[in-house]
């Protein structure tokens, strides 16, 4: 039995290692901005859940189980809300249909439509 | 066990070290900001490694509590006026106060 | 044995390469994003150092609060920054301060690799005069008994570095609202991670500061995560930072203070020294002294991020345009 | 060599590179983020000297933690130096915006505030 979880172990961590490997690739090689936010989203969602995935069965007391998955679902939390920030951040302006083009550069590109995202 | 998962740990470090090459390389704030958010999840999940294989459990916590300050690098860099630097795409950032009020 | 060797090999050469990036960076934001990874990596450093209590601060103060103090600064000052290159030091200059420099790190270096073998430690008296706290975590314990008067003054001079912060307004801003923090300008994600993330993070700073007196935690760590909550929920837009003439916030920056010294002076009649505790008591003042300063230490971490205060009309304006 | 010492290293090439940056930098937030590179390597000394003291520890069979006091003093030294590093900032935003520049060196005439500074 502790045969099998030590391997299971094995398995979900080499994969997740892997998935952090792909979104360094993906990070140092895709052409612009947002590309590399794809990237950077695979490393923190797959990467780090499947690294806490293999070390549940490590882990000691329910506590530590609990300790181990909150990680991960803050990891989650933060991971999209930084994809949302930093993709709207980037964005180009001439995506913006209804950016005026007299518009002071401070004003934010997406602050007209920002409620259709809500 | 704890060799290998101490080995995930180097190998996690090492590859979002590489990814740090986009702090070097920019070529905007955006990027440099992509590399260090990575470098962030790499290193909570190094840290979890860490804290399994050598067997301190309150590592678990300091895991926490990165990943729940993770976000705020980036909260910084889209408030604030991380937008007068990067707007530019250049290291020069000259696009004009962005908190000076025009009065 | 030779494994965690490899990742301490990987941790030192990450923070110096960092390092070197902070120093030799061209734009002053870049070093900035530089040092928030920095924070981050020397938080594993501390783990790796055995110091779980160290690198819980790091993590809270180096990756959270120092991040969006410094990003921030560095946006403000980018249109600035265009003049100063010319004024870096000929090379000349610099490779001497270069050798210089290497010298006082070889010294350093050298200090390390002949430090004394058995290495001098109080850890063994610190366990001894544990149990009398009541405590169980001795980082704690070393805080609040053996070296209290450091974290009394510490706490006190937080309040002197917040009237600092709060001088540089001009005159006619002056109770008014902080305005370093520019309220949100976006409508999307920013609020609902503001909505999202404080109830758990102050439950994890409440853990943290109750958690410290037997497990790795306390009241620094608790305040900052404590703190960095109040700030993502002002940046969000969500509520705006208290006036600096608010009676009540001033009464919460001084209360763990207060708190502190008046525990401590009691302790004069009822245990015959300043900050000495009777041994029956010992725990719970211990435990209200920890809450007072959270308190206070939130405020003020939290304050002193807001910056000084601008005049109110300027306060309204910026937010009705940001959001 | 044990991986405590290595770290011992690493802080002395912090320190520096810290006093390189704070010498060689122009600009004022370069400096600061140069000090605190410094007090961090300092706050590693400390760290390495707890992990040692530890070993006291380790001897008496009652844990693996290292020495208690340095990393009280290293957990007060944090927390102040975050405060030092809030109000130098502070003060650097107002010179930038009261003078618009970024640097410490006041030999030339400083040109006029942006147009949107107030003044009283």
């Amino acid at each position: 039995m502790s045969l099998a979880l030590d391997l299971f172990t094995i398995v979900a961590v080499t994969l997740g290692a892997i998935f952090f490997l792909a979104g360094t690739v993906g990070l140092l090689r895709f052409p612009d901005t947002l590309t590399r936010l794809h990237a950077l989203t695979k490393a923190d969602n797959l990467g780090l859940g499947l690294v806490v995935l293999g070390l549940l069965p490590q882990a000691t007391a329910p506590l530590g189980w609990i300790g181990l998955i909150a990680v991960w679902l803050l990891a989650l939390l933060s991971g999209a809300t930084v994809g949302q920030l930093l993709a709207e951040a980037v964005r180009p302006p001439e995506w913006d249909q209804t950016r005026t083009p007299d518009a002071p550069p401070d004003v934010h590109p997406n602050a007209p439509e920002a409620s259709s995202h809500d | 066990m704890t060799a290998f998962l101490l080995g995930a740990a180097a190998f996690i470090l090492g590859t979002v070290a590489l990814g740090l090459v986009r702090i070097l390389r920019g070529p905007g704030n955006a990027d440099r900001m992509l590399a260090a958010q990575l470098l962030g999840t790499g290193g909570v999940a190094a840290l979890l490694l860490l804290g399994v294989a050598t067997g301190v459990g309150a590592v678990s916590e300091v895991g926490l509590l990165l990943a729940l300050l993770a976000a705020f690098g980036s909260v910084a860099f889209v408030t604030g006026a991380g937008r007068a630097s990067d707007a530019s795409a250049t290291d020069s950032g000259t696009q004009g106060a962005a908190r000076s009020e025009p009065e | 044995m030779t494994s965690a060797l490899v990742v301490d090999a990987a941790l030192i050469l990450l923070v110096l390469g960092l390092a070197l990036w902070i120093t030799a960076a061209r734009a002053a934001y870049g070093a900035a994003v530089g040092f928030v990874a920095y924070g981050l990596l020397l938080t594993l450093v501390w783990v790796r150092l055995a110091a779980v209590d160290v690198a819980m601060t790091e993590a809270a103060l180096g990756s959270g609060l120092t991040g969006l103090l410094l990003l921030g600064a560095a946006a403000r000052l980018a249109p600035y920054e265009a003049a100063e290159h010319q004024r870096r030091p000929g090379l000349g200059l610099r490779v001497l301060v270069g050798i210089l420099c290497a010298a006082i790190a070889a010294g350093l270096a050298a200090v390390v690799l002949l430090l004394p073998d058995p290495a001098p430690s109080q850890a063994l008296a610190v366990a001894a005069h544990l149990p009398a706290t009541g405590l169980g975590n001795p980082v704690t314990g070393v805080l609040m008994a053996y070296r209290a008067v450091d974290t009394l003054l510490e706490s006190v001079v937080l309040v002197p570095a917040l009237i600092g912060v709060w001088s540089l307004s001009t005159e006619m801003s002056w109770g008014g609202r902080p305005g370093f923090l520019t309220p949100c300008r976006s409508g999307s994600a920013l609020p609902l991670l503001a909505r999202m993330l404080p109830p758990f993070g102050i439950l994890v700073g409440i853990h943290l500061v109750w958690a410290g007196a037997d497990d790795p935690g306390g009241k620094f760590q608790g305040a900052a995560v404590l703190a960095a909550m109040w700030i993502l929920v002002m940046v969000a837009g969500l509520r705006e930072p208290p006036p600096v003439s608010d009676r009540l916030m001033r009464f919460l920056l001084v209360v763990g203070p207060l708190c502190f010294i008046g525990i401590g002076a009691a302790g004069i009649r009822l245990a015959g020294a300043f900050l000495a505790y009777p041994e029956a008591y010992a725990k719970p003042l211990i435990i209200a002294i920890e809450v007072g300063l959270t308190i206070s230490v939130t405020a003020v971490l939290g304050l002193l991020l807001a910056g000084p205060p601008v005049p109110e009309p300027q306060y309204q304006r910026q937010s009705r345009r940001r959001s | 060599m044990s991986g405590t010492t290595l770290f011992g290293l690493c802080a002395a090439a912090l320190v520096g590179l810290g006093l390189y940056g704070l010498i060689c930098q122009p600009g004022a937030l370069r400096k600061i983020l140069a000090f605190n590179l410094i007090g961090s390597g300092v706050f590693l000394l400390f760290g390495v000297i707890a992990q040692r003291g530890g070993g006291v520890l380790a001897l008496a069979g009652t844990g693996a933690d290292g020495d208690p006091v340095p990393q009280a003093l290293v957990i007060t030294g944090l927390v102040v130096a975050f405060a030092a590093t809030a109000i130098a900032v502070t003060l650097l935003v107002r010179l930038a915006e009261t003078s618009a520049r970024g640097t410490l060196e006041g030999d030339e005439p400083a040109p006029p505030a942006p147009a949107g500074e107030r003044r009283p």
